[in-house]
């Protein structure tokens, strides 16, 4: 029976998680170079456009549509058969749909944050297309579907809020096309001026942050105890987790930045994201503190010995971040906190934790393999990479044809 | 003799032309943004289909002084190489004579003050 | 009796309509040029404060107020009558009044987009006071009031969310404006340097659709299966929009625009409003695909062939697309959505497509007649429009003494 | 008993109530001077860190746990004890823990108002540790908590949202500051391009605004007509702020300022954060009216007189906004509208107009006694100040190497 | 010669010089913003009833290589034609002899690589 | 004899620079901002673990026209002291002769267009 208090909690929610793309927008915005600005958020954006259509198309279908291990069927083509009196627990189940929905556009826009500065924006449009279906409709369906593979279907893993479905695969999936695409050029020589805008990288960091709490505490699904449960974990795990990274700044170079900060926000937001509504709320402090350590260390690992040119660190932090969470969730999961898992290695219970381990090892494999066929079908159409004159131009002169701030520059 | 070279580039060509005066050695030198326009026009951008003219195109300005002749070649003839793309706005180099240089933090003048 | 889930989410969604105005002054302050940045966003804010002190003196009163086809009575004249224990359907009454409340601040707001870069402040000022007066609060009780004219007094045509009240009042008010200021100088030989900062532009975006999820399915007044209808239509309208704008972009210029993206966006918003909780979801795909060129086309008839200097297309988006919406409104309206409306022409009913059609035509001549009534009376008081120096020097500067980034073009 | 919509309300006010830290970042960031744009927003936003560890370590404890006149107890400490069944009233006792977060955040962001321009970051991160466990849990605790001694243990005052607790501390602890931090270099002789970027102003206002919302309806706690009526009163304190320092723009250059009515719009919120749901609509337009004039002679005596170097008014403002909505809260508090308090002023009674007048004195002792402690100690660990070489560059680049918008300047 | 004209204006006067330019058929142009102070003083703002004080006003910098003392005058004068309003503030014009110039593109120097 | 004197400064040298060149009665001055390299290397930035290189550092760059060497030489000094700190970076002061000045508002040429 649809409940009004849980029904305008999630109806909320949604509007919540979808401030989080253009704040993602902003975020890669700022961070990336003046002359690509426009392109590091249009690559997002569009997605507001794409993944909606996509979505009620097929995309509710595919996820959610009917058991199966791995996808859903196409009962629910052009949400076919879903009403407003249709409910899911206690809401409408178009509330369920959109609340959904806005799952299934950030996390494609989180890839694009491993590929600024190169990729041709067509391309882009086609990949997220294929993305959409070859990755994440099957891993949504795989983790929070009826019987899907790695949740109620067999591996009986959790992931509360998406931090397999999410931010592992879209982290996994930037790493493997910023390595299909190569190197930005000159990026081993000098990086400069990386970050053009500080105030609009605080102002994606604020909206995300923000979101985020519908995001967490809106994937309770109700207006209770749990959902508020997830709230604290996630201003916890957030929270803490900027200190963390303010600490490594401080450490590391005796000053303390807004950027990392911010950075270490997002990492922190990413690592609780899996355990929010599993895992007690003095873990999250746990959670938060060693996020930021390990996902500092993994991009410096990353990119300045590894090289590889994850422009604005997706795979670093929603890949790594995203990991981290899920094997802590391993460890802090309690059954006192959810009864929907184990209890993890800490309250002395192995199974879950195993679970945890392989559920992010197929998703590891589905993001690998389902961007490599992506990418394979798209080159067959465009080439993904701008040339070297464009990439020097700035993309968003040579792909859009605009430029973020003509007047700055130079006139009014 | 202290002659200042003043070249007007492509905004992409700001790096390679800092490295080729890098590579030759030339160090010091002052950078800014402009404007411009000349054999090649503005743009023109479509804006909720109305067309929009962009009449000045952004464009860097070097400026560097140096202390002969022969450097002022060597310079103009580096940033010449660097900035060359054969497409119309590839922009134009400049020279002047100067009455006097001084360094603030030494108060040396003229060549020394450019070594 | 009062029900708190749909008094948190009225509540909530006010907030969220609230967010608009100042979302609406970046789209706009961002748009325009530099030296009009502070007046194009002052043109917005200051009517969160004149708005709000009208509202609750006269303007709740006057939409509210009791029945009558035009206009309602005085008896809540500064929300007298009115407290904390009234209720108005399940909701306090407080709410609902500050939910249209929000509505008669943003519908004002949007006329300024068409005056940009010429009008006179404190003619302005005066302007919104008479318009919110002569057009807005009759408009709001003619569509929704007790007895109103175009809604259950007579026509019984539909607007869930504005379509009239809102759009297409402030929309063609703008134009009118525009006519009577007379175009920016200049402005037919070259444009030059129109749009001076595109994320803000693009965090103009994110705000008004991010609020229009409160527009629209707070326009249910409860949290229940039709607001969460009228959530879904106004992602698929919006979202595809968006995409049929970046067509015509990739058509016209083989460039995608994130201007374009945006602009889109906002057409479907706009297109979708007075339909919202009356259409089927699939028929907001068909709103969406078809608003952008329609308002893309508009602009060019207007701006390019008419040369109306409708300077940042408040006419073009909101009037054009208000229209589109309304009649496509009587085309696709489903009782089986909605039992408040008829069937539309595509279900083989004439009459709600016949009352559209006239409601939006009373709708129009309203604005017509009550903007030349305003201008009329303002130009008694003081001239309308800036003279050509200050016109030159940017209104920043010569209306309100300010430079909106001082240490940008030069030191800080 | 929880009722999910109070349940669904508060979270989101909650939600709410945090984005106006980063709001308050971007309001403060923009005022300053581009060199210090970093510094003024990190100084709001390593609280979201700070202040989240703390108050989940010992802040709800010492605020909220047990009866006492000055603090609470450590029962609650690491929330102790606190799980997702407990409530409180209707909703989950974690949201509570959540909403009181927030405003333990807030509040000594706005204290860095005053100390712009020239303190140590690390000074100021151990002061905010110190000042949130010496003024605001004690505050917190005396204000709101079970017997504290300006709330139902003793004086019986009344603060409906945190006129004492958060903006007379936060204001009068910032005054003390700058007069112990001292005035930036060259005050006196010349101000200069004060305000970098107006639209991060008005970015701030708006989400400061927005968030207020959820600060003063929240702080009813319920999904109900209390919670309707004090959304209105901030709307309407708020947006008749706005116009009366128009007003005096108006009067005093002959030119309106959006940074005036954003200035004039967050003093009228300020105002009437102590009395939102104490007094009547109507007197909410009082307030607002006469708030906007009482700041702004504030601040010209305070600054131009007085020559104190309040660099970004935090005292101008919310000390001198919060003092006087207390005092007013004493004039036009109804037990109509609230059975929480005695009637004030106008309506006949002494004693609550009494109690408010004591309440603010108390708080302003707190305030400065609490920070002059503070201070002492942290000067004991490190200088508060920069040199004035550090002063000259900025604080971005001297305490956190960090420029704003490096390729602004310069190139890209 | 080779002769560089250089004009600090109102920045809102921007547009008539390039056209008043345009019209002798000056094209090459560089155009800057630069701050200035002079005759003209800066501006007092009020900003929550504090005075602050702007010291230096917004103008922009003309920069135009010309190949002969013919068009320095003709330059010259267009650019006071259209800069000019009598009001304190309205800029000044200055000339350079420069030693060379030199098209990128082309490689030309001297005249050829002005036109 | 018309001269221009210009000099590149630190940033944080604007006001003393300013107030200093206000002190010798030299108030027609035109300010713009540049970006410099020279014996003073750029910056290193930590960015999550990477370091950025900073090429070119923020300068300010002041151009002064006056009307003889004596003023030249004022000039210079009072740039000279107030802008030097002693660390590398202080930057330079030019100068060079012009041909001509004139003031738009009124068409004076030369020593008058300067007073
Ligand atoms: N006569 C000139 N005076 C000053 N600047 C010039 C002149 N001619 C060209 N420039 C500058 O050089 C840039 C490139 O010149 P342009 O004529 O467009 O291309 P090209 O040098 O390839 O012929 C212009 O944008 C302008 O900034
Ligand atoms: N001696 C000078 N050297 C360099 N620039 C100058 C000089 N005098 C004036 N300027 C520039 O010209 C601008 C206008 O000059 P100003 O003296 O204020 O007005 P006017 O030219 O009408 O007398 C100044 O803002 C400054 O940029
Ligand atoms: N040869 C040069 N040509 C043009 N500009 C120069 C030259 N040398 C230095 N500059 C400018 O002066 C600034 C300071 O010079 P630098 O050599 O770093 O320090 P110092 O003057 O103390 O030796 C540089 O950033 C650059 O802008």
């Amino acid at each position: 029976m649809l409940n009004t208090g849980n029904t305008a909690f999630m109806m909320i929610c949604t509007a919540l998680v979808f401030v989080m793309t253009p704040g993602l927008g902003f975020f890669y915005g700022g961070f990336g170079r003046r002359k690509n600005v426009v392109n590091n958020m249009m690559n997002s954006i569009f997605i507001m456009g794409l993944g909606t259509f996509l979505w009620v198309l097929i995309g509710y279908s595919l996820s959610f549509g009917g058991k199966g291990l791995f996808i859903g069927n196409l009962k629910h083509i052009g949400l076919h058969g879903i009403g407003q009196d249709s409910v899911t627990g206690t809401i409408p189940t178009l509330v369920f749909v959109a609340f959904q929905m806005m799952f299934a556009i950030i996390a494609p826009a989180i890839i694009t944050g491993s590929v600024a500065g190169r990729m041709k924006f067509n391309a882009l449009f086609i990949f997220v297309a294929l993305w959409s279906l070859v990755v994440y409709y099957p891993m949504a369906h795989m983790v929070w579907g009826d019987g899907g593979l790695l949740g109620n279907g067999w591996l009986k893993s959790v992931d509360f809020a998406g931090g397999n479905v999410v931010h592992i695969a879209s982290g996994v999936s930037g790493l493997v096309l910023c390595l299909l695409l190569g190197k930005r050029h000159g990026y081993e020589q000098h990086h400069t001026y990386s970050i053009h805008n500080i105030p609009l990288v605080m102002l994606g960091m604020g909206l995300l942050w923000f979101g985020w709490f519908g995001f967490n505490a809106g994937s309770a699904l109700e207006s209770n105890g749990l959902a508020a449960h997830a709230f604290m974990t996630t201003a916890v795990s957030g929270g803490t987790a900027m200190l963390s990274w303010m600490f490594i700044d401080f450490i590391k170079g005796k000053k303390v930045t807004l950027i990392g900060a911010c950075t270490g926000a997002i990492a922190g937001l990413v690592g609780i994201t899996p355990g929010a509504g599993f895992v007690p709320i003095w873990s999250a402090i746990i959670i938060g503190a060693f996020v930021s350590p390990v996902c500092y260390y993994g991009i410096v690992l990353i990119k300045t010995k590894l090289k590889f040119d994850d422009a604005l660190d997706a795979f670093g932090i929603h890949g790594i971040g995203g990991i981290f969470g899920g094997i802590l969730t391993g460890v802090f999961a309690s059954t006192t906190i959810n009864s929907a898992t184990a209890d993890g290695l800490f309250f002395g219970e192995m199974s879950q934790f195993v679970s945890q381990v392989i559920s992010i090892g197929i998703s590891i494999a589905v993001s690998v393999i389902g961007t490599l066929i992506c990418v394979g079908i798209v080159r067959l159409i465009t080439p993904i990479r701008v040339d070297r004159k464009e990439e020097r131009i700035g993309l968003d002169m040579s792909e859009h044809g605009e430029s973020a701030y003509p007047s700055f520059t130079g006139l009014d | 003799m202290i002659i200042k070279v003043e070249a007007i580039v492509r905004e992409e060509k700001l790096e390679d032309v800092k490295e080729a005066l890098s590579k030759i050695e030339v160090n010091g030198i002052t950078v800014s943004q402009v404007m411009g326009a000349g054999m090649q026009k503005g743009l023109t951008e479509l804006v909720r289909g109305q067309e929009i003219d962009i009449p000045l195109l952004p464009k860097i300005k070097f400026e560097i002084v140096v202390s002969s002749e022969e450097w002022e070649q060597k310079t103009i003839q580096a940033i010449q190489e660097a900035a060359f793309t054969g497409e119309v706005g590839d922009g134009k180099i400049f020279s002047y004579d100067l009455r006097s240089v001084q360094r603030i933090r030494t108060q040396e003048t003229g060549y020394d003050a450019l070594n």
